[in-house]
């Protein structure tokens, strides 16, 4: 890989979740214990990943364009999974 | 120097070195000077075991042979860090071990674990118990070696002080087998992982009490990576096979000193190290904290400077980071640079020879006589004592632990666990079976050390002949309490001698080990642990001996009998039942046991022998319960032998452990009885294989019932 | 007939698969994640383990090789048969070779037992044990895939919807499965169901 | 547990992570895989676990103090990982 002079730096960081119709089973687990603890009665956990890192691209666009690349095709499996970029601004 | 050394030892340190260390190498003498590196109090006790026939029990990790084979088995404690993270304590734990047996050349092919743990009914106790399971799952799973056996203890001795000891064994063909000294002339490579600041400090913290406050170790924590585990002994096996590779030792515990300067020390030549060299995790990394960073997943090469390129071949094959960090050659100093300075240069034999203390003499404490003399005058009805003993966490099923953990991977695993008393190893290259099994005995060792470490050792022994092998040899761990405590040098001590007399009167070699001290916290310490690893051999012709029953078998007890006067202290049924730990512990019968193996052997090889397994926890009503239960098949028989027995000698006679018994079924009677009446071996008819319902001497309990709590008890309580 | 066994970084069951398929009569080879071209195999095994540590999601980062690239062209091609046991059925899932995914178990925990499945294939059912041994083996698909489904959960271990085990692709040409085929073969402890498995791979090759 | 007329639901986010001082094996393999592929060179990949919940409280001050419990007690391991709140609001 060539590192253009102009490249730039950006943060990231993403959610990745299972998708509304599958069922969430570590939220499930999570929602019980804090029942049977008292804590919650129903606390409707949903789980996910997360994931910052660093991403180089020449302006915030093609980082974004790079984001979803690795996103969707990486980080998360469409079949089960939705992302959220939650944060992406540059580095300085 | 920091306070973890004492003045003593500072001291020693500076009239053998003839100078004051200079800042760096305080830290180095607080590692290799500390207890965990250094086996300062065990050392001297440890040379009284019984180390004949064995194979190497000064390297990494000793063995067998079998044939032209080496099979090479160690245990390893990670008490301290399970204690503060259990996950990674429990993880990296099986990383050490595994790196013990790969640092042979010896292909790890089974892990076993031995787990102590407070009885699970609190949260913190949870975390623990789920934290070490899981931790063993992901790392050991993912490496792809087989978790065929082991054992797990339920006791409040343990609460906070969980025990988890891990073993590895390995495989080697004899003439390939590596050793750990250097020799002059040779670059050292570091192999794995960049090192970075996990587990700094980690032998320190190993050889102290354990602070109230968790946060206070948070530095210790060790990270394993099983993936670069899996990697590295691909690649380390591959390396070994090279020619001009020389020798290789793992980075455990004190890291990269620890390592290399055992090397050099073995190897009586000088080794200079360069710290530039290191592939470093991160940046601003102290001198001392790379010498005793404990990151995971690294080994060291010796090797001639032509073997260079293509260790380094094989290392990025595997995606692996390698340096090479050094040299070696003439001389007796272990020598330490950066940007071409030496940092410190000190004498191999100061730094790798460290004060040793003596424990002896020892005296029994007046609290040791006091409980041996204690009787048991407790009892309840039978009826309640067969619902607890049968729900006690200590009896039921481990098929919690051992489902999250693969037990087939590999190839070679030839049972199911819980199917015999032992794993078992396809071994096609020496055509025969191995096996391994785990066992400690707290409670004996409590009351009597000596007795209680050779029962253990005997448990194992029964493990191995009632499935049909033949024991070949053992390791094992020693976990106490502090060193300093007069009632832990006596148990020590006594322990190690129990075991050195049992294995030398079975004629079977200790080959590797490991000692922990140091379990224990503000006002509790944990039962003297003495745990055994034992490895067994059997022809590939011949069965491996099965503990189930199936319908319609006839069940006899071999061995010494139980009456009114035997000697059952230690027991489990005392514990549970009636919360007294006391009493005399039982003595073994050594030629009994070596005549029961053969009968064992024998009726296997005549085809009379349908199943057998050894009385343990639980005495014989225990033993016939868990094997009921996991057969599924109900009895009906007698087994209170003494006329008008209270419940006070029922319970001991149903309950009662005593050593050198067997419990074995089969569907001829007829000779079975008469080899027994032949060979003059004492025996006992129990009764038979039938119905749904567990009946003896009256009383009545359905099968399904218990055995519902036999399946689910621990999932129950560990998952809610 | 030649197989190719697949090694990653990672896989740790190729040595029971390869010896059963030697078993059954198949000319082994492994090939690393490096190959590019596995025409000369008539048979494509994806073995099991924890390819790339597993990490992100279980078979995920082994999508990313030069073998599943040639994996694309040999299902192209129509040149053999691919199957994949447990991680080699995950991979499959995370290339969109086969359809639907596989996501952690509903315990939670990584489950290796002995477990009784229905098999059933070309309209013959039966009954055979095998073991998992997996922590992210829950089948999850949407749409109907049932007449792709050769193997079922007759207790289910991980949720599987449909307590599905087993299945091919549309063409019945590439095959998954979570279940370890080659560790129920060798020995009666195990019992030897494993066979029934390699058998209609077989079958499916002869039928060409 | 008894719920109190008076209490609110209130949304929550939180980010669970590894403390930097301990190691992300899992990142490092993943940057590996993002260099291999040519995609990053040196995209110092960190992962965390995320969820969002619902909890009840009388007010906000109780809900953040009742949230900080759930995040340290039970969502996270404070010996090698440490919490953020991303989000916490009342719903309506
Ligand atoms: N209780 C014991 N019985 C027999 N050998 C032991 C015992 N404890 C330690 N050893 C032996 O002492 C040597 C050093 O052990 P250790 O420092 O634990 O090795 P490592 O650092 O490689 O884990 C090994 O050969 C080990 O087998
Ligand atoms: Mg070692």
């Amino acid at each position: 890989m060539i590192i253009l002079k102009s490249m730039k730096n950006y943060a990231a960081k993403v959610i990745v979740s299972l998708r509304d119709d599958v069922k969430d089973t570590q939220g499930l687990s999570v929602d019980k214990m804090l029942k049977r603890l008292n804590i919650e009665e129903n606390a409707n956990f949903r789980t996910g990943k997360f994931y910052s890192f660093k991403i180089s691209a020449q302006n915030l666009d093609s980082a974004k364009e790079k984001l979803n690349f690795i996103c969707s095709e990486i980080l998360s499996n469409k079949v089960v999974e939705k992302y959220e970029i939650i944060d992406l601004k540059e580095l300085k | 120097m920091s306070s973890s050394v004492d003045e003593n030892l500072k001291k020693e340190i500076e009239k053998r070195l003839k100078r004051t260390p200079n800042e760096l190498e305080n830290h180095l003498f607080e590692a290799l000077w500390s207890e965990h590196c250094g086996y300062l109090h065990s050392k001297k006790q440890l040379k009284k075991l019984n180390f004949k026939g064995s194979l190497l029990p000064d390297e990494n990790s000793g063995g067998v042979k079998i044939g032209n084979h080496g099979v090479f088995f160690k245990v390893e404690s990670h008490n301290h860090p399970c204690a503060i993270e259990p996950y990674q304590g429990a993880a990296t734990g099986i990383g050490g071990i595994i790196r013990d047996i790969l640092a042979l050349n010896a292909r790890p092919v089974a892990l076993l674990n031995s787990l102590k743990f407070a009885y699970p009914d609190t949260k913190e106790t949870k975390h623990i118990i789920n934290g070490v399971t899981k931790g063993i799952s992901d790392y050991g799973n993912s490496c792809g070696i087989s978790d065929i056996a082991g054992e797990v203890i339920f006791d409040e001795c343990y609460k906070d002080l969980p025990l988890v000891n891990v073993m590895a064994a390995g495989l080697a063909p004899l003439d390939k087998v590596k050793l750990s000294a250097f020799r002059e002339d040779l670059e050292v490579v570091l192999l794995g992982s960049a090192t970075g600041l996990d587990g700094v400090g980690g032998a320190a913290f190993a050889s102290k009490k354990l602070a109230k406050n968790k946060n206070e170790e948070k530095i210790h924590v060790q990270i394993g990576d099983p993936f670069v585990k899996k990697l590295l002994i691909e690649a380390t096996l591959e390396i070994l096979d090279l020619d001009g590779v020389v020798s290789c030792q793992d980075c455990g515990a004190a890291g990269l000193l620890s390592s290399t300067s055992e090397m050099a020390y073995k190897g009586k030549c000088s080794f200079e190290l360069e710290l530039d060299k290191v592939h470093l995790a991160q940046k601003n990394i102290e001198p001392w904290q790379i010498m005793l960073s404990e990151t995971q997943e690294r080994m060291v090469f010796a090797l001639k400077k032509e073997a260079l390129p293509e260790v380094f071949k094989i290392a990025q094959k595997y995606e692996l980071e390698a340096s090479c960090i050094g040299r070696t050659f003439k001389g007796s100093n272990y020598i330490i640079k950066k940007d071409s300075k030496i940092l410190s240069s000190t004498p191999l034999d100061v730094l790798c020879n460290p004060y040793c203390y003596d424990l002896e003499p020892v005296f029994e404490s007046d609290e040791i006589k006091y409980l041996k003399d204690k009787k048991c005058e407790l009892f309840m009805d039978i009826e309640t004592a067969v619902e607890k003993m049968a729900s006690s966490y200590n009896l039921v099923s481990r098929k919690w632990f051992y489902e999250q953990w693969d037990y087939l991977v590999g190839g070679r695993s030839y049972v199911a666990p819980e199917s015999t008393g032992v794993g078992v190893l396809k071994f096609e290259e020496e055509n025969c079976f191995v096996a391994f099994c785990m066992d400690t005995n707290p409670l004996m060792c409590a009351l009597d050390p000596y007795l209680g470490s050779q029962n253990t050792l005997l448990e194992s022994y029964r493990n191995l002949v009632s499935s049909g092998f033949e024991p070949l040899g053992f390791t094992n761990c020693l976990n106490f309490a502090s060193p300093k405590g007069d009632d832990t040098k006596y148990s020590f001590v006594k322990s190690i001698e129990g075991l050195r007399d049992c294995s030398l009167k079975l004629n079977t070699p200790v080959v590797s080990g490991n000692v922990s001290f140091y379990n224990e916290a503000k006002d509790k310490k944990i039962y003297p642990s003495v745990t055994v690893g034992m490895c067994g051999f059997l022809d590939i012709n011949k069965p491996v001996i099965k503990s189930g029953f199936a319908m319609q078998d006839e069940i006899y007890l071999i061995g010494k009998m139980i009456n009114k006067n035997s000697n059952v202290g230690g027991s489990l049924y005392q514990k549970e039942l009636l919360d007294f730990l006391g009493g005399s512990v039982d003595e073994p019968d050594f030629e009994l046991e070596d005549i029961l193996k053969k009968t064992i052997f024998s009726l296997r090889d005549k085809k009379i022998l349908k199943s057998a397994v050894d009385v343990s926890k639980g005495g014989i009503l225990g033993t016939l319960f868990r094997v009921l239960c996991a057969s599924n098949i109900g009895f009906v028989g007698k087994l209170i032998n003494e006329e008008n027995a209270d419940d006070k000698l029922k319970l001991k006679l149903l309950f009662g452990e005593i050593q050198t018994r067997y419990i074995i079924s089969t569907q001829n009677k007829k000779e079975l009885e008469s080899y027994f009446v032949e060979n003059n071996i004492p025996y006992l008819y129990l009764g038979k294989c039938i119905g749904d319902k567990i009946k003896f001497d009256g009383y009545e309990f359905e099968l399904a019932k218990l055995r519902e709590k036999y399946l689910n008890l621990l999932q129950n309580a560990l998952e809610d | 007939m030649k197989a190719a066994v697949v090694v990653f970084l990672g896989t740790n069951c190729q040595v029971e698969t390869k010896a059963a398929l030697e078993a059954y009569g198949f000319e082994t080879k492994y090939v690393d994640s490096n190959t590019k071209n596995l025409d000369e195999f008539d048979c494509i095994f994806l073995s099991g383990g924890f390819s790339y540590g597993d990490y992100l999601r279980s078979g995920r980062i082994a999508k990313f090789t030069p073998l599943v690239e040639s994996l694309y062209s040999y299902v192209e091609k129509q040149r053999g048969v691919i199957a994949g046991i447990c991680n080699g059925f995950q991979i499959l899932c995370e290339a969109h070779l086969l359809p639907g995914a596989l996501i952690e178990n509903d315990c939670l925990k990584f489950v290796c037992k002995n477990t009784p499945l229905e098999l059933d294939f070309n309209g013959t059912k039966k009954k055979i044990n095998l073991p998992v041994a997996h922590r992210e083996g829950k089948y999850f698909y949407r749409g109907d895939v049932s007449e792709f489904v050769f193997l079922r959960y007759l207790k289910n271990p991980n949720g599987s919807k449909d307590n599905i085990a087993g299945l091919y692709d549309n063409k019945k040409r590439i095959m998954g499965l979570m279940p370890h085929p080659e560790r129920a073969f060798f020995n009666e402890n195990f019992g030897f169901d494993g066979r029934e498995i390699f058998k209609i791979i077989k079958d499916e090759l002869k039928r060409g």
